[in-house]
């Protein structure tokens, strides 16, 4: 199987997949988040535990949800529940074992901006704000995020800090009083695998996607980056993982394109 | 209050014109695509009732019609958006434009609050927040909405306390509700048990009236008791064009276009409001307009599936 | 109709049943309290609505019931809760116009104790305690107590309190920080009718059973009780009530004997 | 904790032996003469299980007999009573003569403070027990389990706050589980759903195995879902003689047996725990010596009749 039999993003699905183990308890919306946690599900994860923001519980998720409202998330469900059943009752109790986190900004603490760009008292973008997405980082045990990698989404400093990565150090969560003081935290991008060095409380390089170079991931960076002694790269999906990934997880190709 | 009836069936325009006034605070019920209360909101849009606060978790299209109608003053929530669908655009312009008050909050902590007001508690601590600028800014620009305190058992930890959320007013959909005022959620109940409880007053429309019979029968399936209910509002597909779970999926051609209308704003929108809804006398003639009967039972049957 | 065609405990039953209104939420247990509310009931507060500890909610109450546990008590309620739904969601919440009290000591405070007698740490008597009723006396709006007159059921200070009444003067409930800061306190004795005055947070005499003379009360009585300016009668029940009573609402005789 | 586990049926033997060490907290579920975790609860005493301490709101027969077998610690609840069947006579003997200790609250603190332990919070603010001795003489005893501050928003207003409560293992009866530890409760269901949440280890016993087939088609219905559950016994009957709602009543008779013997102590009370608990192998041979099929019979039919 040669790289151009899957494409970045399946590729980022797929590593993503491998953050998650069996009898997990995975916090999850819609997105790619879904589509690799559904992956891992399928693949090596028989017995994880969906919990949906909304309150569903191990739902057996069909088809391809555009919401945490769809129906498609709740389907045969052991429990149907309420926001607070779900966020405060499983995630801040501390069951969570992994939650999914998007957002616009992510600096080098592995802070995550998902309000405003700009100012907060005069914004120049203004996005739709936490949601669930502060609840998730402060309590999951552990915090995946996938996103694009360019360097205005990696700034040095988030310009407003919506979800708390190791805030400004090694003991930065313990010292703000949160419950889940030291979570890993692994950022998937189209560059680089990076994970929060709990010497430093900084996300670090911890594997290369095939042919990505450290140095055009630093270049892509906004801050100072180092790279694990032992960075290797990512291993590429197999070819019956990306089978399953393209006709049982998105067969519909709504969240992840087919190489062209 | 008209807690003290044994009939609280009306008209939505007698419920909001009764319930909803200018200056409240005004819960909104469901989320995302998912169970909003769209035939409540176009009404209030219809009376022109404004200088609301609206408060949830998610708010979405029908806090963003709301704002886009000019009738808001202020938000707390945790996010504006319909997912997949996209920011709520007109909130987001306002809130950029600097003409709409906003104070962040993540879903969890948002919930809490309802959750202090649904047990009669002035506030409710939180673990969520802490290390945060939805925190340290808010506080910093003068919001008097957050305290850290040390856990008294804990002296080096802090814990967030939030302050009880109290609407003056919620809007809900739900699947089923009798006359008394007991109401029926299936499904995902998002923030709803506990903001209608923390509410001085709640209007509930409904896909279906059913019987108290049928509530006594199964007392273990009803989400709200009559005691917290002034208003119950019969209006089949009053979620339209967001979903009702067992009932039907929303419309995502109608949300697609509500949201090319509030993504460009000025006229565009100004003509979504008029035909959508200040030219409708009611939400029946808004639904007639808006979505024919053939699209309507593509809309069940998909909901069907999934059931 | 003459005072031997009812009991007094008919007429304590009858008498505390006038101060539940039409559409009153009422908290109640079992025993005489609940045989009052459902006499209320059927009598003239059609539309009455009970909320049971357990949390169930406008129930048909069936039969006679021997605990909060009873599905005597749950029989056709529009919905079952849990005990944080009936004693958060109504009662602390404010939603509850009258809870009825029962208890070993009430002071002059209208305080309650249904903890011990003697000293906390050794005890002479211990009681079962709060349950419910702390939390019934701090929030209800009006409080209903229908007990025996007895002078050790009187003392001037409660050896214990357990419940508050108006804790130690007028406005000692609103300094203690509860949010009933001044409800209607009743209490309904074989021998009188007292209610707290709210110039001073004390009980008082607000009318004497039949045939019963203020310095009898007083002398079964451990503190100084003194008379409303309007001090009357207890209003004997009707014909019609004291077959209501025996027929409808204790038709068994578990809970109220009928006359010798 | 077996939380990782696609059955996890087994003996109640096995269950407490796995789960109920000595010295831990205990969550007691049911209240009263309802529900109460009888099968357990006989378990613990057959294995010798102490230094307990039990926590509940209305702590009844169950938590009586692990006093009564000299098991307990301490108790940390609203009541100690059975309602209309009395005092529970070991417990109040115990008080009386300084071998338990005990920490009192009410009802809803008590609920407040597993509602705490729940949502992962430290303490529950409460408005209960201000201005009582529940408050004042056991914190000027040397309590530590309340605080009083004031609403900071509100400065002169005082507020308990009160410390979680989670138990290391609570012992409940249910209608129904599945082998994976999915819970139905129907009627009443006491502090349940949050004292489960709270703890860290629950069996729960329960009188009927359903399919978790039944339990995804219904979802509604499921009162606590099996990711806070470690052990499924099956036992029918196991609350007896408590009752179970819509299986059978309580049994008058032998409650008020039982409760003979608890105020007698002594001889009364260990021939009690000797016939009924050390004598059986387990709780079906308890029932068959305390109850009969027409007894059983009857209890159930008196249920029937308040559906």
């Amino acid at each position: 199987m040669t790289t151009d039999d899957y494409t970045l993003e399946e590729l980022m699905v797929v590593e993503a997949s491998r953050h998650v183990s069996d009898w997990d308890t995975v916090m999850v919306g819609t997105g790619l988040p879904m589509v690799a946690s559904l992956f891992a599900l399928k693949n090596h994860a028989p017995n994880m535990c969906y919990v949906v923001e909304t309150g569903g519980i191990a739902p057996q998720i069909v088809g391809t949800p555009s919401s945490v409202t769809d129906a498609r998330v709740m389907h045969r469900a052991v429990r149907h529940g309420s926001l607070l059943d779900a966020l405060g009752g499983v995630l801040q109790r501390g069951l969570a074992d992994v939650a999914f986190l998007g957002g616009a900004q992510i600096d080098r603490f592995a802070n995550v901006n998902s309000t405003v760009i700009g100012d907060y008292d005069s914004p120049k973008v203004r996005f739709p704000g936490s949601g669930g997405a502060n609840d998730l980082a402060s309590h999951a045990k552990k915090i995946l995020i996938i996103t694009r990698h360019e360097k205005r989404r990696f700034p040095e400093r988030c310009d407003f800090i919506t979800s708390p990565g190791y805030v400004d150090g090694p003991d930065g969560r313990r010292k703000a009083g949160l419950p889940s003081a030291y979570p890993e935290i692994v950022v998937i991008t189209d560059l680089v695998v990076m994970a929060v060095d709990r010497a430093t409380g900084c996300l670090r390089i911890e594997r290369l996607m095939p042919g990505v170079t450290v140095e055009q991931v630093r270049n892509s960076t906004g801050f100072d980056l180092p790279a694990a002694a032992a960075a290797g790269t990512v291993e590429p999906p197999t070819e019956a993982e990306v089978r399953l990934l393209r006709e049982e997880v998105d067969p519909g190709g709504e969240y992840l394109k087919a190489p062209e | 209050m008209n807690r003290k009836s044994s009939n609280k069936v009306m008209s939505a325009a007698e419920a909001v014109e009764r319930f909803v006034h200018d200056g409240a605070t005004v819960g909104m019920g469901g989320q995302s695509i998912g169970r909003c209360a769209m035939a409540l909101t176009h009404e209030i849009v219809r009376q022109g009732i404004g200088d609301l606060t609206l408060v949830g978790c998610n708010l979405s299209m029908s806090m963003d019609l709301l704002v886009g109608a000019g009738l808001a003053r202020r938000t707390e929530c945790g996010t504006g958006n319909l997912e997949r669908f996209g920011t709520a655009f007109r909130w987001r312009r306002a809130i950029e434009a600097g003409t709409l008050e906003v104070e962040d909050y993540s879903h969890l902590a948002m919930a809490s609050r309802f959750l202090a007001g649904a047990l009669g508690l002035p506030f409710m601590p939180s673990k969520s927040l802490l290390g945060t600028d939805i925190l340290h800014k808010q506080m910093e620009g003068g919001s008097d909405s957050f305290r850290v305190i040390d856990n008294p058992w804990n002296p080096d930890e802090p814990v967030v306390l939030l302050p009880a959320c109290r609407p003056d007013v919620s809007i809900v959909h739900a699947q089923k509700a009798d006359e008394l005022g007991n109401v029926v959620i299936e499904g995902f109940t998002t923030q709803e048990p506990e903001m209608v409880r923390a509410s001085s007053s709640v209007i509930v429309s409904c896909e279906e009236l059913i019987s108290s019979e049928e509530i006594r029968r199964y007392p273990d399936r009803t989400t709200v008791p009559y005691i917290f209910v002034d208003a119950v509002v019969v209006q089949p597909w009053g979620s339209y064009p967001t979903s009702t779970y067992g009932c039907y999926e929303h419309d995502a051609e109608h949300l697609r276009r509500y949201q090319v209308c509030a993504r460009s704003g000025g006229e565009a929108y100004e003509s979504y409001l008029r035909e959508m809804i200040h030219e409708r006398p009611d939400f029946d003639s808004h639904l007639d307009g808006a979505i024919g009967e053939p699209r309507r039972r593509e809309l069940e049957e998909s909901m069907r599936r999934l059931m």
